[in-house]
């Protein structure tokens, strides 16, 4: 349902450029999985007890898979995976797997006690039961969620895509009700500043949070419930989005997955540049995270636009495709499919340029013809929208024509308020009015043209494309670590063995074991796609 | 006197828009309600142009109107006269001949606030609009810490750089979260003794004079603010100071 | 006791949107005057979001803020329930039963007004939004005059076609021109003592009951009227008067 | 400089259909013509004075060139022609032609007294030389007009026009600054209701009107020195917009002419539809008044606009399309060049039905291939509009953008507020840099694209087009004028000796002259035209 209608590229763009792009993409992204595929985080193996079905926290709020993964790791033993750990707890102990983690949590079990440093084969199967177990508790509720959709319509596209952020998360249900009811198709809730700095998920259904909402896994179920009831109501399936990002990425994932979320922003970079997150760490994380996403048929979509919030958009355009690219070669190697993969792009030049209306449009185009196959993710203005509501319509009536005009998939609603507050219940009505207008009178105006010979878009398309395939090249060579190292993307430097939560990477052992890793999907896809 | 008020065609027909949503469906009562309070803000012959349902229990209204406040517009004191600029060639001047020594200056957003564009704009040699930022200053020595630093540490690395001036950005301003953030880093600084050894300004899009000086702070910089009127408020509290 | 008060994001958090111009140049003086005409109409933390000269002489504004006003919603009459629409058949019926003949209204749009779509809306067959026009009612005659029918030549046509009923139109309100002329139109009937034997209607965008009944017409429909409450409000007044 | 730039049409339009209505249109103009080419009607009489530079009025506020015109009509000499009988006074009393006709009007001079019915050679030598003088006066009067713009620029097209409605001619002044300051090009000074309706042009400065200003000669001058002073001080000139239309349409052009008024509103079909005024007269008064535009260099734009106004907009788009080339024909016909007619047309379609975005644009492409010379002048919605101020921006932005995609050279901005009132001074503000977005954002989009075969606006335009030819061969049988009397324009009916004004009509006499009739331009350049 989310595959794009886009037959043959309307930029008509050289194929050899595209080829080369391709190629240096799918190098690139073997590369990055070369470097990460020894390693894990505390994070993926809190997200693997989370998978088993583990949840909860202690007085303090401190989650038990975070305490327990402490625990094997000041027991030396994390290199084993945290599966193996807790497999030879529960057996020993008989007890079922949540137990195990709060006692081992609690002190009331010591690690050093127990544990036979070598997992042994009964061990591995014991672990293996569990994870079997929970991926046919996971799968069923995939499929719960699946067959929920079927019964439903799906809206038409592109589809709308509003956020809500009051940190509040029943005021965040009055909102996001308010705006499924009023023709929102996509629900994002945003969340409370510096969440993705917190190396584990908070606890609990909360109602104070800053610039957004804590995403726990409480407040997911709160949410989903919520919507679940409007697109009854409505007969069109509300989908859910949240973030799938910073240093609980994995978890994250888990939590989407069971709490029945349908979009998950995901993007590595973005917690690299923007966060200081270490770059080993969340690219690590991001490969199972996409690995749990795409288990879960749950569409990612990824965070270009963030690169040119801070830098010229115009000029840094090349950087967007380029990016676009190698994510989309990290996510076909992460076993997502193609349908799954929502690239992420922005209109964020400065609309007082000349023509740049017709460089936004050129780049829309490029997006769309360079996967055609993939829902693309459109953002709408905001560095340039000010505190001039009436004019921030205006900028939001050009970005929509663009988005229908071009096909894009989800349209991130624009709101006239972006420069002053995170949106008022009416601002998203105002928005999503706007975007009607343009779905329904403008829809079909795709399909009328064809771009002449001499048009200044192609050119430029051309262009951008030909600057992405340069600094493709560069990347390829250097590889990725070294490129994020020296600033290629928003001019923001960050080496690998710096940033935030470069603590928790370790090199999996000898014996390392987690079942997940061969249940999950992984890039069996990756050479049968363009 | 002179009282002003607005205008939309025609002098002082008090012309005005309003917008606002009600946590109440839309109904006679919510329109009535709408009206009741166009007139309590003092707003004659108050129209709805517009009425929307905004889901379950939502409405929102736009309304036009006829103001009937005024304002003397010699009640108005304007923050006297903006303190004029001081050039870059003089600040540096002025400045070296003064202290002999680099000025110290630490920026940083804090708490959980990520923007830096802001500070950024403010500190960095590109700076701002086309004039240029602090670091471009021969005698300041910048500090850029960016973006989340806690007060805790913006403190530590005040003293560890013998700060002459801290900077500091907000911008995030839900539930009042950079009242909070700046009004704990002011209280730190009181705390290790140091108010009066140091310039402290804040800035951002949503922050003012007037609400910088409340929190205890020497300086604030809204919206739009140049590297260069915060160069220019420097020196002059610096040579203020060493009097 | 339930209070109101206008809602962004949060319960009770007063979010309004006010925009104006004000007849004086941008500069601190009006952006002061602009954030004090906010503070007496009850928007407290007043926040200028945008600011434009208007070429000489005149500035716009854009201004955010929390309004204190609140209003006690048990204190909201609402105009009594809106009298139940009579439908098309039942007011055919009952209007043939009581005064076996056709009931004679005539139409206009007075003064210079040149608006006929809301006047031909209600009266014409075709009527609008779908609901049929009062021309369709087999017990109204209708004579629609249209345009520019100055008020002297209203009564004339009211007293040669023996009216029963008068709906006249006014859509241009600049300067209160509306005002003019339907005070205009109702002296003049009343001079002709003709005021109770003609039910009297008006309408237009921006016309409401209320101001009807001020001007001493019996009803008023304001912007989105339909034909049917009409034909409703004058099948009811008929019968009322019959009784 | 109101030449279009366009050169082959994007819409590839059928050259049959083309060409038969333009056959068409010459036959339906002709017709016109030679019907009324032996009226005159008061009101050229008058505008034939006020040429002379006759002005003023008496105590009441009724001109002179009203009581004069008056006396002639009652002493049955009008069919002589005013300018003759003055001519007359003149010579029998050696007054200047203002004495003449203060003092005949007056009744000072009794014109039976005085009038040898059958003008002599003598007389018309006389009228001869004052009409010479006139016309020498009036062309030096717009060579100052020309010569002035030409030390200046003019802007870029499309030319913004925004309009100034107080009542009040000096708040009028203050809107109309403020709206040029900003990036207006092109300021209407709307009139008062229903001047259309009066018999004569009020006299004076005037300060109270209702959704509009007067038109008075004096009005004119207030405006256009506000306008210089603001074209010398932004160095570019704005052009002047009043309406000529109504009763007193060939006065009202004079009153351009003399007062540099650069753009006139002239239509005599609105007078028809909307004013029922009778068709005869205005025809007829339109002819005269053109042929004054003409030598002026004023631009006309016409009122087609009105037609979809109060019927389906996209039902009766062909009528648009029809009117506008009977218009243009009639145009041609009293010697206005196609550069200088300003065809009207409108975005009025339901922004509420799928794909109406298509079809305004198929129908300003359509305008735009048909009359490649002329300027187009486009007009916002305004049916459609709300009290929903935000949503008016969009519906605006939607208009713009269709602007300056499709080459239109005039565009009349829409206002937030449209549905609410005439514009406060921050709506025009808020429209222009709407506008001035577009132009320069997306300006040069026009020639970017081709359409495809498939395309379905080039449906569209073909279908309106093909419509509007069989509504021309319809008039055509009938003649226009029977054509309104059944009510082809906006479902109007209005018969040829009804309406106001006809009273206004005379036959002209065998001894009827008037030297503007040979001094002003005619249809020498029909032939030429294509
Ligand atoms: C770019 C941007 C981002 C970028 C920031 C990149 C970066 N490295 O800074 C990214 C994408 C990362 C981002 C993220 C978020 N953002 Co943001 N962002 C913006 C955006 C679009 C532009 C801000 C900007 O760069 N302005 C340009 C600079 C130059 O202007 P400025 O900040 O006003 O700075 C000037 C003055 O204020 C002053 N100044 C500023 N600081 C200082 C300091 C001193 C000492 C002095 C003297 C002067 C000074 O001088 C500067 C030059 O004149 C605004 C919307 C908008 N259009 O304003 C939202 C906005 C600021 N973001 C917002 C939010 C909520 C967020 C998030 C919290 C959302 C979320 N939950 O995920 C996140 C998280 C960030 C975090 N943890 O803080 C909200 C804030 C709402 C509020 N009032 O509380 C805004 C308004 C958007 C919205 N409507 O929701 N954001
Ligand atoms: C169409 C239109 C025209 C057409 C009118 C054609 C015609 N035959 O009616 C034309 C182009 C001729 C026109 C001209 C002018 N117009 Co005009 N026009 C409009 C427009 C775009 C739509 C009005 C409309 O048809 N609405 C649709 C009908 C169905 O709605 P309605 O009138 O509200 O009627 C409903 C109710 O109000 C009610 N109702 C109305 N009348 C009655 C009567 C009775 C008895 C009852 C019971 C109910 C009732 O029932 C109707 C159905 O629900 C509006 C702007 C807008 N979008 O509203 C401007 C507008 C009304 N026009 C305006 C003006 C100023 C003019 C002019 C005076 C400008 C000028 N100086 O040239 C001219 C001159 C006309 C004149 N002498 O009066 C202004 C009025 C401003 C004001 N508040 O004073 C407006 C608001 C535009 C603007 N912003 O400037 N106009
Ligand atoms: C790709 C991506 N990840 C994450 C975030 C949200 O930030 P955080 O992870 O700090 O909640 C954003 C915000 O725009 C984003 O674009
Ligand atoms: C062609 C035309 N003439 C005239 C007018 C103005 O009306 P009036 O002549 O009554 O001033 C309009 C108004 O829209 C018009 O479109």
């Amino acid at each position: 349902m989310f595959n794009s209608p886009v037959d043959s590229g309307i930029l008509n763009l050289p194929r050899d450029s595209i080829n080369e792009a391709r190629y240096l993409g799918k190098s690139i992204a073997s590369a990055v999985h070369n470097k990460i595929k020894d390693l894990s985080t505390l994070s993926i193996e809190r997200a693997s007890l989370r998978m088993l079905g583990i949840r909860g926290a202690n007085q303090e709020g401190t989650p038990w898979v975070n305490i327990f993964t402490e625990k094997c790791l000041s027991a030396n033993l994390i290199q084993n995976g945290v599966l193996m750990i807790l497999a030879q707890v529960c057996k020993h102990t008989s007890m079922n797997p949540q137990q195990a983690v709060e006692m081992v949590s609690e002190n009331r079990i010591h690690l050093n006690d127990l544990i036979e440093v070598n997992g042994s084969k009964e061990i591995k199967k014991l672990c293996d039961e569990l994870a079997n177990k929970a991926y046919q508790n996971l799968s069923n509720k995939k499929k719960e969620r699946l067959n929920f959709i079927n019964t439903l319509s799906s809206g038409t596209k592109p589809y709308l895509y509003v956020i809500v952020a009051t940190g509040n998360i029943y005021e965040d249900v009055k909102q996001a009700k308010s705006a499924a009811l009023l023709g929102a198709d996509i629900i994002a809730v945003i969340r409370t500043t510096a969440q993705s700095l917190l190396d584990y998920i908070p606890q609990g259904i909360t109602t104070e949070g800053f610039g957004g909402t804590a995403a726990t896994q409480e407040n997911f179920a709160v949410m989903r419930e919520a919507l679940d009831e409007v697109s009854q109501k409505t007969g069109r399936y509300i989908r859910l989005v949240n973030y799938c990002s910073g240093l609980a990425m994995p978890e994250i994932a888990t939590l989407g997955l069971i709490e029945g979320l349908d979009i998950m922003v995901n993007d590595a970079v973005y917690g690299i540049l923007f966060r200081d997150i270490n770059s080993l760490r969340t690219l690590t994380d991001q490969e199972f995270s996409r690995r749990i996403l795409s288990f879960g048929d749950i569409i990612i979509v990824t965070g270009e636009d963030n690169l040119i919030k801070t830098v010229d958009a115009k000029e840094m355009a090349h950087t967007v495709t380029a990016s676009q690219i190698i994510n989309y070669y990290l996510a076909l190697k992460s076993g997502l499919k193609p349908g799954l993969i929502g690239l992420g792009h922005a209109f964020e030049m400065d609309p007082s340029e000349s023509d740049s209306f017709l460089h936004e449009l050129a780049q829309a185009w490029l997006v769309r013809d360079l996967f055609p196959q993939s829902p693309i993710k459109y953002m709408p203005p905001t560095r340039y929208m000010t505190g001039n509501i009436f004019r921030g319509m205006v900028l939001n009536a050009a970005f929509n024509l663009i988005g229908v005009l071009t096909n894009q998939e989800i349209l991130l609603l624009g709101m006239p308020t972006e420069a002053l507050h995170t949106p008022f219940i009416q601002d998203r009505f105002l928005s999503i009015e706007n975007a009607l207008y343009f779905k329904n009178a403008a829809g079909n105006l795709s399909n009328e043209f064809t771009l002449k010979e001499s048009s200044l878009m192609r050119k430029r398309a051309i262009e951008v494309l030909n600057k992405a395939v340069n600094l493709l090249k560069v990347i390829n060579q250097k590889g990725l670590f070294n490129a994020l190292a020296e600033g290629t993307f928003a001019s923001i430097k960050r080496p690998e063995n710096m940033g935030r939560g470069f603590a928790g990477v370790f090199v999996k052992g000898s014996s390392y074991y987690n079942p997940f890793l061969s249940l999950l999907p992984d890039n069996a896809t990756d050479e049968t796609e363009a | 006197m002179m009282f002003l008020k607005p205008y939309g065609d025609t002098l002082n027909d008090g012309a005005i828009q309003i917008s606002f949503s009600l946590p109440h469906p839309l109904n006679e009562t919510s329109k009535k309600v709408s009206l009741e309070l166009a007139l309590k803000m003092g707003i004659a012959n108050p129209k709805i142009t517009f009425t929307q349902e905004l889901g379950e229990g939502f409405s929102f209204f736009i309304i036009y109107g006829n103001l009937s406040h005024e304002i003397d517009i010699d009640s108005i004191k304007t923050s006297k006269v903006k303190e004029p600029i001081i050039d870059y060639w003089d600040i540096n001047r002025l400045i070296e001949e003064k202290f002999n020594r680099k000025i110290v200056i630490v920026g940083a957003t804090i708490g959980s606030d990520a923007h830096t564009v802001g500070l950024d704009a403010i500190l960095s040699a590109k700076g701002y609009a086309g004039d240029v930022g602090l670091e471009r200053y021969p005698v300041f020595q910048v500090h850029n810490l960016g973006s989340q630093i806690l007060p805790e540490l913006l403190l530590e690395k005040i003293m560890d750089k013998q700060a002459d001036v801290v900077l500091v950005s907000q911008v995030v301003t839900q539930k009042n979260i950079h009242i909070h953030n700046l009004t704990q880093l002011v209280e730190l600084i009181e705390g290790a003794g140091l108010r009066d050894h140091i310039i402290t300004i804040c800035g951002g899009p949503y922050l003012s004079k007037e609400l910088a000086l409340e929190l205890g702070y020497d300086g604030g910089f809204g919206a739009h603010s140049l590297p260069s009127e915060v160069a220019s408020f420097i020196a002059r509290r610096l040579l203020e100071k060493s009097k």
